[in-house]
């Protein structure tokens, strides 16, 4: 059985309805992309898996459990980390303490100061800004300390929305190896993307999303080559 | 003569020299193109433009006249507009409205001195429609920000700061959160746009977009511009290539 | 004139224990909790009530009011801030209905108390605590005043210290930022929020117990006055921070104790305002001011 | 038509609607309550026998809420409705706030209470009930004296118009008067903290403290004792037994003189308390007496009033102030040439649990 | 009908007068100025007019004289104020509007102290506190259509947003501080017109309070917003004199009733459901878009 399984999910804004009879899979160690245009309803799938916002219909289960509209908190502490559209940067903590509160349900002190040099070691440049204020990082950065901090709570699943928006090209190459390394620990990655060509560099699954419908999905060499893809998300 | 000159302009926080003596010029009907590493204070430099973030040293001219030292809405009268690289919009306003309020204090043209009399109503509107058009806003005009997509947001907030229709326009990261189909789409408008006789500033890390759009290229790294110049030539640059493109990222 | 140093240390303390449940509650979740006073008097009032039904010691009835004064706190959480956070359109839209809709509540505790006591002073009995006079480093104290004085550093330093060091600390503060991050990191933001306000109410309860037998007097009124004085303690603390509530608690006793001795009583709150104008124009963001976090 | 607190009498011709306004919540909601406790017994004792020839009075009470604005606007609601007579209790300020309209329509305006000295200044439409606290004073004053003090210390509510002229003025003259120098400090009724006042009150070494205040009549004795203060407390009617009681010992000694208190010794007066007790179950205070006197003063109006319209009853009034009356909580009544009223008075002193008097007038 | 409005006469007067107060703290809070200076202006003017009319000084130079100083001095205060931002500003104009009662209270040769200032002439009724109202309601609503309006919500919600699009902050804070303090002193002198008297109970927290609830209740979104909340505040207690001692608790329930469904106010409520009607305008039209329409 898959380790997050979303089934008919459906969720509506008062009466748009954002996404429909929406289902995935998702296994240890896979990785997973989501594409889609603006608005076709990636982020509001991506936050009704993580219990963010209620879905109408359908269920969510995760390590075999149903935490459909479960409280977000819950769902973060069994496991699914969700690295959210925007960064969401606690501006008033600094860095090291931005990553501490990722840390939350890591109850021992040692293991938190390891996972932090965890963090520093993959982006060394939020080490030099350890004691900056989150507010005050650059766009880029905060996209690290964004990714930085899902990691902090040793997540089993990790859902993430664009996580090279911002990110220059360098970084973009850096932030996809670090996901291929967590992957290669056993961790489930779900992310939704717009720069496909990095994506599918690392990903194994592919779902096409429009009007909160999978109308493609399969393993990446598959769909790389669907006319549709090639058009809208590759260029080629 | 260059419509904007920044001259050896410092910005620093603390320790941090975010802008360490740029000195850079932007020339009338352009579109330039500002790339460089995470940090390396692309922002802030549109910050020390735009009069957010106040110059340790250096000047900001524009058409002659010193800007630098001046308030932001000052400087917005003299002709610059910007946008945000995090979406700043009104959620009590509609995307209209929001749109609207980029155009409100726009000054009837002609003048330049910040001096001249707002827009008549019916000016504002044209112009309002005008960039809702170009960005393919009308469908949403009666919605309220929060229930628009990311990239319509954002489209939002360049429509905003084009429908001012200023001499210079400063854009940052406008094309964040759209899809292939999406930054050709935008970018085809941000060449209309130039061609109607902006000058255009755009912050962005998509190479290709950058290569398509632009004219001229600057690079900054730890603050200080490090090339500048055509695009093609400028990327190929190894300095450039080692801190911003990555090995592998040659071509487009 | 160590009489007066004693009269300020336990004004002090008093208003310490008044200003840092309230400061904690405002700063971190933006509840301006302007029934403070009432759930200070709540306290003391229902000490009242307890030790009315049968003699108990201090030691049974303190702890026993400031679960009640903490669990009204826990109350009006349920009932009005925690329903209006969730309908505003941002926490900031919220403070401001907060605030108006704590007054709402303060009425109506106000007036059980005022209905209760028929409007008279009552004092809580004697064989509670017993009053006495001891001495300290050559100072003279009577016990309470000593006890006042322990509680208030005390329970203040435990708090600063929780909030600056725990993990719960840290999570206080990002979901007083943003409260979907806080669930996306595994915070729950009501339980959070619920003990967060408890121990702001549980303090005010604490303080009004211990101020009653102080001054051996309980009404229904008696929060209300200092209620205004703890404006001036947090701006000169700067909002939100314990230990500046807990320095500006101290400063602003000591102020008003040297205008009582050396100017004149009607100029006693006069320093209040005064030094909440002349601090705020001088330092905008109090005497311990915080970093700026926001850029464009 | 105009709602249900006024307007067209509800049992037919023979009952009469009066209008009472007192400050039942608020600022002086404690004192105001009992006063109109006091003022609808005697309502309902002249009722019981029969009315005003045969005319009922039905009282109608309004809340002040201790706001002068909602005070003036009771009054002006009455004069609307044709009240013959309003009851009006406890503070000045509402008083002073509806004074002025009813001098204006010619309704008079009975006041419990409301000491305020410029209240009657108003005009001869409006009337006060119940003695100025300063013209009992002197008898403490004396007291004082004959006590052998020497200094006096004096704190007092400057937002309460009786006390703050008794506070900054009163005892001053008292003072000079009787051979002690007084020493003074102002708080507001609002004030809970009152020890460094206190402290500072206590340099000059009194023999004597006096208390004038609405609020912290316990927390001021608790303070003098932790200071060791062995003087005098004196007090005023505010004090109240209430408070006295649940002072325990800290109460031992305190004195202050009253018009009232429920062991006096007169027909009227011991009928009243036996009534009040009978009707509400606790003994009546000092303000329980005003009530009922204020009442009563309009009933006595009433009953010389040749009409039982406004300006009836202000001549029946006016006969009143001539005659004074008796049957009255505080035994009599009687006026003088500014038309303020006067009863006889008298000093207490509490010890274990219950008063006794010391000195009368 | 008739009858029933000159019996509640003074009510529906009170109320105008509300209104005007009301509008004078909405003017600023709808830039995101949370100054209750209005308080202070209409003391001010209050107390200025009353002794004035103590002298016999002809009305309309009374109210011409009211507004002058309170211009002044709000221009005074604004420029002082201007730099303090959020709950800093709240707090300063708490302590002026604390100090002026003070002042109020010890000043009793020319303010009369705790009693006030009475039995002076009534110079203005019911019609015309109602044209004023309607002139003022007018003009504000004519002032915030369109482009001021779009100002003030970017005051209100991101400062830094306005200042990108030429607003000048500072400017329009002064604007609106002095505004506010006309419209606060032209309030404190019709109250004192429509009553007669001037006590010192119209200053000091519970005024600030009061109007806070009004502008609270009604919202800001719109400039029917303080109508409706002074509307409330004005009709509650006479609609809740059924309830005796109990009357300020139920009004504070309502209170926490109405904003716990409300946090916006009333104002923010009808744009609300005016927002839900367009917002299903929309989702038909969405629904209505083609696939290739999107990828195109
Ligand atoms: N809070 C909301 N209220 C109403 N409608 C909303 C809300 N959030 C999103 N929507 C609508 O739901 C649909 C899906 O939005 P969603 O944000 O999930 O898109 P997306 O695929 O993430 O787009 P993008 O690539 O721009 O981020 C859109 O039509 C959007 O307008
Ligand atoms: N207000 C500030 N206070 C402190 N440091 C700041 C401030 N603004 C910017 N910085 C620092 O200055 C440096 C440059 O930031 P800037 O935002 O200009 O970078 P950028 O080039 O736009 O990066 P990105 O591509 O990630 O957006 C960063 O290290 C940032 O942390
Ligand atoms: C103590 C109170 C009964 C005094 C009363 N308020 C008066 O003005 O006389
Ligand atoms: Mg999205
Ligand atoms: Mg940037």
């Amino acid at each position: 059985m898959a380790l997050l399984e979303v089934a008919e999910l459906d969720v509506n804004y008062g009466p748009l309805a954002a996404v429909r009879g929406l289902s995935l899979e998702l296994e240890e160690s896979q990785v997973a992309v989501i594409l889609g245009t603006n608005g076709a309803g990636k982020t509001t799938t991506l936050n009704a898996i993580s219990g963010a916002v209620r879905a109408r219909s359908g269920t969510v289960s995760f390590d075999g459990r149903n935490v459909t509209n479960s409280a977000p908190w819950k769902i973060s502490r069994s496991g699914l980390g969700h690295v959210p559209e925007g960064r969401r940067i606690v501006g008033p903590l600094t860095v090291e303490e931005n990553l501490l509160v990722g840390a939350y349900n890591v109850r021992s002190r040692g293991r938190r100061s390891e996972l932090i040099d965890d963090v520093f070691d993959t982006f060394p440049m939020l080490a030099e800004k350890r004691d900056e204020l989150g507010g005050l990082l650059s766009g880029g950065q905060q996209q690290m300390l964004a990714l930085g901090r899902a990691l902090m709570a040793e997540p089993r699943a990790l859902l993430m929305d664009e996580p090279s928006m911002g990110l220059a090209p360098i970084m973009v190459q850096h932030v996809m190896d670090a996901v291929q390394t967590i992957a290669a620990r056993g961790i489930a990655v779900l992310m939704v993307e717009q720069n496909a060509t990095a994506a599918f560099r690392v990903a194994t699954e592919v779902y096409l999303i429009e009007h909160g419908e999978v109308i493609l999905h399969g393993p990446v060499d598959q769909v790389q080559n669907s006319e549709l893809v090639r058009r809208s998300f590759l260029g080629i | 003569m260059s419509l904007l000159s920044i001259v050896d302009a410092q910005v620093r926080f603390g320790g941090v020299r975010a802008v360490d003596g740029v000195t850079i010029s932007l020339e009338r009907g352009n579109v330039h193109g500002l790339v460089g590493p995470n940090g390396s204070g692309k922002t802030t430099l549109v910050n020390a433009i735009s009069g957010f973030a106040r110059l340790h040293d250096g000047s900001v001219t524009l058409n002659d006249e010193q800007i630098s030292g001046m308030r932001p809405d000052q400087i917005f009268t003299r002709g610059i507009s910007r946008t945000f690289q995090s979406i700043r919009l009104l959620s009590t306003l509609t995307v209209r409205e929001n749109i609207l309020i980029g155009t409100d204090r726009a000054r009837a043209e002609g003048d330049g001195r910040g001096a001249g009399k707002l827009l008549p109503r019916d000016a504002v509107n044209d112009r309002v429609d005008h960039a809702v058009a170009l960005l393919g806003l009308e469908k949403f005009a009666g919605d309220f920000p929060s229930q628009l997509p990311y990239g319509l947001q954002r489209r939002v907030e360049i429509a905003r700061s084009v429908a001012s229709r200023p001499e210079l326009i400063l854009l940052d990261e406008p094309f964040a959160g759209m899809s292939r189909a999406e930054r050709d789409e935008l970018s085809d408008v941000l060449i209309e746009i130039a061609d109607d006789g902006f000058t255009l500033l755009v912050i962005e890390h998509d190479m290709r977009i950058i290569h398509k759009i632009c004219s001229h290229l600057f690079v900054m790294n730890f603050g200080r511009c490090i090339a500048e110049g055509s695009p093609r030539e400028t990327a190929e640059l190894e300095i450039v290539q080692e801190a911003y493109l990555g090995k592998q990222h040659g071509t487009a | 004139m160590s009489g007066y140093f004693v009269d300020a240390m336990i004004l002090g303390s008093i208003y310490a224990l008044f200003t840092v449940g309230l400061s904690l509650s405002w700063g971190i979740l933006g509840v301006l909790n302007l029934a403070h006073g009432s759930i200070f008097m709540a306290g003391a009032l229902s000490a009242y009530m307890i030790t009315s039904a049968g003699a108990l010691p201090l030691a049974v009835v303190l702890p026993a009011s400031m679960l009640v004064s903490g669990g009204l706190v826990v109350l009006m959480e349920l009932v009005a801030f925690r329903p209006i956070r969730r309908r505003a359109a941002n926490p900031l839209a919220a403070e401001l209905p907060m605030a108006i809709a704590s007054v709402g509540v303060s009425s109506v505790l106000v007036a059980f108390a005022n209905n209760f006591t028929a409007g008279y002073s009552l004092s809580l009995p004697q064989d509670m605590f017993t009053v006495s006079s001891i001495n300290i480093l050559g100072l003279t104290i009577t016990n309470i005043g000593a006890l006042i004085v322990v509680f208030a550093i005390g329970l203040t330093v435990a708090l600063g210290l929780y909030v600056a060091r725990s993990r719960q600390g840290r999570a206080l503060k990002v979901i007083a930022q943003d409260s979907y991050v806080g669930g996306l990191l595994g915070i729950s933001m009501n339980r959070l929020a619920l003990g967060t306000m408890f121990i702001s109410g549980a303090l005010a309860g604490c303080g009004g117990v211990l101020f009653s037998i102080h001054v051996n007097s309980m009404h229904a009124y008696m929060g209300e006055a200092l209620l205004l004085k703890a404006f001036a303690v947090i701006v000169v603390g700067g909002i939100g921070s314990i230990w500046g509530a807990a320095i500006g608690a101290y400063v602003l006793a000591a102020a008003e104790v040297l205008a009582v001795v050396s100017v004149g009583v009607g100029m006693r709150d006069v320093v209040a305002f005064v030094l909440i104008i002349v601090i705020l124009l001088a330092r905008p963001q109090g005497l311990l001011s915080k970093r700026k976090w926001q850029r464009s | 038509a105009p709602g249900a607190d006024g307007g067209a009498p509800a049992e037919g011709a023979s009952s009469l609607t009066i209008p009472l306004v007192f400050d039942a919540t608020g600022a002086a909601g404690p004192f105001a309550s009992e006063a109109l406790r006091g003022a609808q017994l005697a309502i309902t004792e002249v009722n019981e026998a029969g009315g005003i020839d045969g005319t009922l009075i039905e009282p109608v009470v309004t809340d002040s809420g201790s706001d002068p604005q909602q005070a003036a606007a009771a009054m002006n609601r009455a004069v609307r409705d044709n009240a013959p007579v309003v009851l009006y209790g406890s503070g000045s300020n509402m008083a002073l706030a509806m004074a002025p309209i009813a001098q204006q329509a010619s309704t008079p305006l009975i006041a419990v209470q409301s000491g305020a000295p410029g209240l009657l200044e108003n005009g001869e439409y409006v009337y006060r009930s119940t003695p100025q606290q300063v013209l009992f004073h002197e008898l403490q004053a004396q007291y004082l004296a004959e006590q052998g003090v020497e200094r006096v210390a004096v704190l007092y509510n400057s937002d309460n118009e009786t006390y703050n002229e008794l506070g900054s003025e009163g005892y001053a003259a008292f003072g000079e008067e009787y051979g002690f120098s007084v020493e003074s400090e102002g708080i507001m009724t609002a004030d809970s903290d009152v020890s460094t006042v206190t402290s500072l009150l206590l340099e000059s070494e009194p023999d004597a403290f006096v208390m004038l205040l609405q609020s912290n009549n316990n927390t001021v004795p608790e303070r003098l004792r932790q200071l060791g203060f062995e003087g005098i407390i004196a007090g005023s009617i505010s004090i109240g037994v209430p408070t006295l009681t649940a002072m325990g010992d800290l109460a031992n000694g305190i004195v202050w003189p009253d018009t009232f208190a429920y062991d006096i010794e007169c027909e009227s007066g011991s009928a009243f308390v036996e009534a009040y007790e009978a009707e509400y179950g606790e003994l009546p205070g000092s303000l329980g007496a005003s009530g009922y006197d204020g009442a009563r003063m309009m009933i006595e109006g009433m009953r010389n009033a040749p009409s039982l319209d406004a300006e009836g009853i202000q001549q029946g009034l006016q006969t009143v102030l001539e005659s004074g009356f008796d049957e009255a909580a505080t035994c009599e009544v009687w006026f003088d040439e500014e038309r303020n009223p006067h009863s006889p008075a008298r000093l207490l002193q509490w010890q274990d649990g219950a008063f006794s008097t010391i000195a009368t007038e | 009908m008739i009858s029933w409005l000159a019996y509640y006469d003074d009510v529906i007067g009170h109320m105008f007068v509300l209104m005007i107060l009301a509008f004078s703290m909405y003017v600023v809070m709808r830039v995101g100025v949370f100054s209750v200076a209005s308080i202070g202006f209409w003391a001010i003017a209050g107390y200025g007019a009353a002794i004035a009319d103590q002298y016999d000084v002809p009305p309309l130079l009374i109210v011409g004289g009211a507004l002058l100083v309170s211009g002044v001095f709000g221009l005074l205060l604004a420029l002082l104020a201007v730099r303090l931002s959020g709950l800093s500003l709240t707090m300063v104009t708490i302590a002026f509007v604390l100090l002026l009662q003070v002042i109020v209270l010890n000043w009793e040769d020319v303010t009369g102290g705790s009693l006030g200032i009475f039995g002076l002439p009534v110079h203005i009724g019911t019609y015309g506190l109602l044209a004023v109202v309607i002139v003022v309601a007018v003009l504000l609503a004519l002032y915030e259509r369109g482009r001021t309006g779009r100002a003030q919500d970017s005051l209100l919600h991101d400062e830094q947003l306005a200042q990108s699009v030429g607003i000048d902050i500072r400017r329009q804070r002064i604007v609106a501080l002095t505004l506010s303090a006309l419209l606060g002193g032209l309030a404190g002198c019709l109250n004192v017109f429509q009553t007669g008297m001037m006590v010192s109970n119209e200053v000091g927290f519970h005024v600030v309070v009061d109007a806070l609830t009004m502008v609270i209740l009604g919202g800001t979104a719109a400039w029917y917003g303080p109508v409706i909340g002074a509307a409330i505040l004005a009709w509650l207690p006479q609609m809740l004199s059924f309830a005796d001692e109990w009357r300020l608790a139920v009004q504070g329930v309502i209170i926490v009733v109405v904003l716990v469904f409300a946090p916006q106010g009333a104002a923010g409520l009808i744009q609300r459901l005016a927002r839900g009607v367009a917002a299903k305008r929309r989702s038909s039209l969405l629904k209505r878009r083609e696939p290739q329409d999107v990828s195109a």
